[in-house]
């Protein structure tokens, strides 16, 4: 059985317009898919595709409106906190601006320390124990325990946010934009170190990015968000090196490649996002599709199985096979 | 090739509560006309200010206690406002990291661009609004009537950037400032943009330093590379050269480090941390973090060597090949060694 | 900590230790009055009503006879324990009432502020002075009166605080580690609300002191012939007019300077608080 | 019509607020410890007077009741009678008013007139000398007892320079324009008596300016911060390196954005207009509204101050009404 198995995510805003009028806001229109144990997955779009919507209800920091979301045979989407709390510590989050995600009013013993609280019955002698584990596991040193986040530097801090969530032992930890407030020296260590924590504890991440060559670099499988709903997903090879829906592709395209040989005159995807409170009834690709026919206006486009693993929402690059 | 923009050994200092940041230690810059120059490195590194310096507007309370910045061979440092002013917009324009809070709440883009022009002495009236509507039109944007009545809040990021763009380029400028102009947008439209910037400069000559902390745009779209590390170019040369043959141990770890999307490669780590500038280290600023320092480093500022055509490094052994085994042998290591274990 | 920040305090914003000296020598007046005085503060001396400034009455005397030093000197005791004491129940209430706005939002939050707004429609002299009226002249009421015309500013910043801290990636962290909301209230979001507080207590401590001796002065605070600076500057308005500037002029310096110590103080400390200000 | 929409749903946000305010003024009179007879009736009358009062007010009914009653009197403009002067409540403050109006119009006029230039030009010339003097006095402006002040530039300009009348009122005893609209400067205006009117601007002197000069510290205070904050927004920075002159960039661009906030300060400083003229009404003897509530206050004579209070929150409330229109036709942002 699957870690993580996400079934029919949808989840909408009010928005305040003026006039008193309140508009919704489709942020998540059915997302689906399952985490393997041990696996990374990647999650990439651009801003407003829903993936930080996605992590913040996987977490349950959010509830959905409507879908499951099974945790090994428990489903979390609908739980109230207090049954939901104990299962938090299975589940865990590492934040994207590391300044902002230590409370600056407790040291960084404090905020390890409080999972351990939280969720362990341990003697201080043993949490103390525990605690130095977990610094030494995240490259910090002893020294560090009774400072505050603002006397680290960017990528200290980052580190007790990693082994903050780690004294949880969770089974899954998201991931939300983990290296894209750093630069790049800095980023290169984050990464380095997750992928040392995955081989090291076995554990399985949901890695979420803006930044596709982080993602290609880290992440097993990928799957490509646009205006709420995955258009594509597969094992993270394929979706890199051929990809079937047309906006993973301009996607690819888009991003600048550090090989001034390489200097493109690959095609530029032309306009911008389409709103979230008018969902196009067909596609939801259309208004900026290159290969698009008037078919596509008017055709939802579900997810269709284009390879072993691999599944994309276009009718025209994924032909209907008749065994699926 | 006739240079347009010429700085020499720029000095530029913060006073502080804590003391003074010394936000640029000696920039030596050179930019021909019709060039574009991308100025990389990561946060602090004073890639900005040096912008800032060459159009007199470093924020309060920085100074320039030193260097020359020389604009068609007059020194802009004894400048005065007005003469730089003067300069701002018709020859030297700018444009910024975020473009949503670079236009004015309060104002409409057609009256934001009213006052540009006449800033410059440009048409007045209904030439003017005809002018406005020309450049939006050549930037790209559907329906420039509807755009000019609109206020800023009214129009996407995109929409922004590009009505800046056609505002700093209305003028017809020598040169481009542009400070991290796509960080923070999208990459599909930072596609877009980049595309726009580069053809509008290209019809116009219009030479162009574009910032940025991403090796990627740079090669996309720059003629030559400037790498800064707090406060100094310790690397400048033809793109290909640079990405091809990097000579500083500094862009080499930059490089090594710099993940793509096209290929999957082991991930390189530049071990330590920057320097802090208020206490800058004398001699080389890198060598605490490099793998081919020696003592020289420590004792000697090391020279700018010309190390091929057009390239040039500072750096002791830049012009050393068999400092550069050593220090690509290093790497290797290092990739072996666990994250835990390196000072952070 | 504490020492890093007087540290910096003094070196940003010297004018606030300036502010920080003042206020201390007050509450040492105030403390010590006792040992200060000269005189009885609260009996006339027969015969000897309206006297300039002199050796033996350093202040002069006011038209009852009463040495203004002493009075002065007393007057701290009153007016420093009602800035103190309304800013600390101000602070109470107003912390509490915003958190619970901030942090339920919803009709709560409906509910309370709009029950603000009326309450703030009202100029706070004007409140004060209605509610005194009601209520009867005594210091407890004063104090009272003071704190409840001033807790709704309390109220706002801690809601506004609550509302930027709970969209913190920190509140959110807290949540998705398993914290009960009581503890999420109590460790991770008001401790982090209350950094503008410090900034309006001292601030407030000033305006409160002010609308005080206001109250006084209109003849609707302390009664005689407790000393109290407001209602001293009250009794000698009469006799400015003919000259006796003495029996106003040191009470209101008084006010004057306690007033300027806490803004100082203030200033120095939003300084600490908002560093891209100045 | 947007500006109808706007303004249309501002006056709905009205009606609860005005309502929550004649709740507080209730709640004050009724619900706190003391009985409310005691405030209504004279201080001498006996127990059966007393008696009679209180059914009179219907004070013997359920608090419900009371309130019902109480909120149908203010619908019929019925506010009690003031003990002290005899006057129906209203009347009094019909006649009172135009004192008080006339009064803080020019005090605020003059303050914001010296304030928010010299907030700009502190600003805008930062740290120069005009600066640091602005600062300083509006430091020491802020902690100034208004009181204080007032009697501190009374006991100058009267007692010793002789430039201003006596703090006795609107002019020497006798002196009564005809009335047309209250206000002494136009009655006296209007009747062609120059004369008149040079003794009304008299007497108008100290306490117009004791009144602005209380009010500035702030008020400059703000605009200087706001300014500074504008001057070093983006926007700014993007005018000057575009080549907009450093004075268009500061007269033109930025000043619009750097008044917004000094606007609702002064939205709040005429919205308590009314409660700083209790203070300086006091101290001149000045016959507004001021001085007749706290004389009534002192007096125990407590359906002035009622009447006071509600006329005051209802000005507030109205005054920032206005503010938001202003608002409303400088920010395109909150256009709906």
């Amino acid at each position: 059985m699957s870690l993580l198995r996400v079934e029919g995510l949808r989840k909408t805003f009010k928005v305040k317009e003026g006039g008193g009028r309140d508009r919704t806001l489709f942020a998540l229109n059915g997302v689906s898919f399952t985490v393997e144990a041990g696996e990374t997955l990647g999650l990439v779009g651009e801003s407003g595709c829903g993936k930080s919507t996605t992590a913040r209800c996987l977490v349950r920091l959010l509830r959905p409106d409507a879908g499951h979301i099974w945790i090994g045979d428990q489903d979390i989407a609908a739980l109230p906190e207090p049954a939901l709390r104990p299962l938090r510590r299975r589940l865990q989050m590492v934040f994207q601006d590391p300044s902002d995600s230590l409370n600056p009013r407790l040291t960084v013993a404090d905020a390890i320390g409080e999972p351990l609280a939280l969720h362990f019955q341990l003697g201080p002698g043993e949490r103390l124990a525990r605690i130095r584990e977990l610094l030494a596991l995240v490259g910090l040193k002893d020294e560090h325990r009774d400072r505050y986040p603002h006397q680290l530097s960017i990528g200290q801090q980052q580190r007790v946010g990693v082994a903050r969530a780690l004294a949880c032992e969770p089974e899954l930890l998201i991931l939300d934009e983990p290296t894209s407030a750093l630069d790049v020296s800095v980023r290169g260590m984050v990464i380095r170190l997750l992928e040392e924590l995955r081989a090291s504890l076995g554990i399985t991440y949901v890695f979420i990015s803006h930044d596709l060559s982080v993602v290609r670099h880290i992440c097993h499988r990928v799957a490509v968000m646009y205006l709420g709903a995955i258009v594509e997903i597969g094992p993270t090879d394929r979706i890199f090196s051929s990809p079937s829906h047309p906006y993973t592709e301009a996607l690819l395209a888009a991003v600048p490649v550090p090989d001034p040989r390489q200097r493109r005159t690959r095609p530029i995807l032309a306009g911008e996002v389409s709103s979230l409170v008018d969902l196009p009834k067909g596609c939801f690709f259309f208004a900026r599709c290159p290969v698009r026919i008037d078919a596509c206006a008017t055709t939802p486009q579900p997810l269709r199985e284009a390879g072993a693993g691999h599944e994309a929402a276009c009718f025209l690059r994924v032909p209907e096979r008749a065994a699926v | 090739m006739a240079k347009l923009l010429r700085i020499r050994d720029l000095h530029l200092r913060f006073p502080t509560f804590r003391g003074t940041v010394h936000a640029l230690n000696g920039v030596d810059l050179t930019l021909g006309a019709g060039q574009i120059l991308g100025l990389v490195g990561e946060t602090g590194s004073g890639k900005s200010m040096t912008a800032y310096a060459t159009v007199g507007l470093v924020p309060p309370p920085g100074r320039i206690t030193s260097g020359v910045i020389e604009w068609n061979g007059r020194n802009l440092l004894r400048a005065t406002d007005a003469e730089l002013q003067r300069l701002r917009g018709q020859e030297i324009s700018m444009i910024f990291q975020s473009p949503r809070t670079s236009l004015n709440p309060l104002f409409s883009i057609a009256q934001q661009f009213e006052i540009y022009q006449r800033a410059h002495g440009q048409a007045k009236g209904a030439a003017a609004r005809a002018q406005a509507h020309g450049m939006l039109e050549r930037v790209g944007i559907p329906d420039p009537r509807r755009v000019l009545r609109s206020y800023p809040h009214e129009l996407s990021t995109g929409m922004c950037q590009r009505i800046l763009i056609a505002m700093a380029l209305s003028g017809r400028p020598r040169l481009l400032l542009a400070d991290e102009p796509t960080t923070g947008i999208d990459v599909t439209l930072q596609a877009q943009i980049l595309r726009l910037v580069r053809e509008l400069v290209a019809s116009q000559n219009t030479a162009t330093l574009l910032i940025t902390h991403d090796l990627g745009v740079v090669a996309e779209i720059c003629d030559r590379v400037a790498v800064m590390y707090a406060g100094r170019i310790v690397e400048e040369g033809p793109v290909e050269r640079i990405y091809g043959d990097p000579r500083h141990p500094y862009t080499q770890g930059l490089i090594a480090s710099t993940l793509r999307v096209d290929e999957q490669k082991p991930i390189h780590i530049i071990p330590g941390v920057v320097p802090n500038l208020l206490v800058p280290p004398s001699a080389c600023m890198f060598r605490e973090r490099c793998p081919i320092a020696a003592a020289t480093c420590a004792q000697l500022e090391p020279p700018i060597v010309e190390v091929s055509l057009g390239q040039h490094a500072r750096c002791h052994f830049a012009a050393d090949t068999g400092a550069f085994a050593a220090a690509e042998r290093q790497r290797a290591q290092l990739a072996g060694v666990r994250p835990q274990d390196l000072t952070v | 900590m504490r020492r890093y920040y007087t540290a910096y305090l003094f070196r940003r914003n010297p004018l606030s230790i300036v502010g920080l000296a003042i206020v201390v020598l007050f509450a040492i007046v105030a403390f010590a009055a006792p040992l200060l005085i000269t005189h009885d503060p609260m009996q006339p001396i027969s015969g000897n009503a309206s006297r300039p400034p002199s050796a033996a009455h350093w202040f002069g005397t006011d038209g009852l006879g009463m040495d203004i030093y002493s009075r002065v000197v007393w007057a701290a005791r009153i007016d420093m324990v009602v800035a103190f004491a309304s800013v600390a129940i101000a602070i109470l209430i107003g912390v509490l009432l915003g958190a619970l706005s901030g942090f339920a939002g919803g009709m709560t939050d409906d509910l309370i502020m709009r029950a603000l707004d009326s309450q703030q429609a009202f100029p706070s002299y004007i409140l004060a002075l209605a509610i005194v009226a009601a209520v009867g002249q005594s210091i407890p009421n004063i104090v009272f009166v003071v704190a409840f015309v001033n807790y709704p500013i309390y109220a706002r910043l801690v809601r506004a605080q609550m509302l930027s801290v709970k969209e913190s990636q920190y509140a959110q962290a807290a949540r998705v580690l398993g914290n009960p909301w009581w503890r999420m209230v109590f460790r991770h979001l008001v401790p982090n609300c209350l950094g503008p507080i410090y900034v309006q207590g001292s601030l407030n401590a000033g305006l409160a002191l002010l609308l005080a001796a206001s109250l006084s002065f209109i003849g609707l605070g302390v009664r005689l012939p407790t000393p109290e600076w407001g209602l001293m500057v009250s009794q000698g308005a009469r006799q400015l007019v003919f000259g006796e500037w003495w029996i106003s002029v040191f009470p209101g310096a008084a006010i004057f300077l306690a007033v300027l110590g806490f803004n100082l103080l203030g200033d120095g400390l939003a300084d600490i608080f908002d560093p891209k200000q100045r | 019509m947007r500006v109808l929409r706007y303004v249309s749903k501002r006056l709905l946000f009205l009606g609860p607020v005005l309502f929550g305010v004649v709740t507080v003024v209730f709640i004050v009179a009724r619900m706190l410890p003391g009985d409310p007879v005691h405030l209504l009736a004279p201080r001498d009358a006996d127990a059966q007077t007393l008696a009679v009062i209180r059914t009179e007010l219907g004070l013997d009914k359920p608090i419900l009741a009371q309130f019902a009653r109480y909120l149908t009197d203010i619908g019929r403009g019925e506010f009690g009678r003031a003990i002290h002067t005899g006057n129906p409540v209203l009347v009094d403050i019909a006649n009172r008013f135009p004192a008080t109006l006339e009064l803080t119009i020019l005090g605020l006029s003059l303050c914001i007139l010296v304030s928010i230039p010299l907030g700009v030009l502190a600003a805008v010339r930062r740290n120069g000398p005009l600066d640091h003097v602005s600062r300083l006095t509006s430091l020491l402006g802020v902690s100034m007892p208004s009181f204080w002040l007032a009697l501190l530039l009374i006991y100058t300009f009267f007692f010793h320079l002789d430039l201003a009348p006596p703090p006795l009122g609107r002019g020497p005893i006798g002196f009564d324009p005809p009335r047309v609209t209250g206000m002494y400067t136009i009655d006296t205006l209007l009747a062609g008596d120059l004369a008149g009117f040079a003794t009304v601007v008299h007497y108008l002197l100290l306490p117009v300016i004791s009144l602005a000069l209380i009010n500035m510290a702030p008020l400059t205070r703000l605009t200087r911060a706001s300014m500074i904050e504008v001057l070093g927004s983006d926007y700014v920075r993007y005018a000057l390196a575009a080549g907009v002159p450093r004075r268009v960039v500061q007269f033109r661009l930025a000043l619009k954005n750097a008044l917004l906030a000094p606007i609702t300060m002064i939205g709040i400083l005429v919205g308590n207009l009314l409660g700083g003229a209790v203070i300086i009404e006091t101290i001149f003897a000045w016959p507004g509204l001021g001085l007749w509530a706290v004389t009534a206050a002192t007096q125990s004579d407590y359906a002035p101050v009622q009447a006071f209070a509600l006329f005051a929150a209802t000005t507030k409330v109205l005054v920032y009404l206005l503010t938001d229109l202003a608002y409303f036709a400088i920010d395109p942002r909150i256009r709906y």
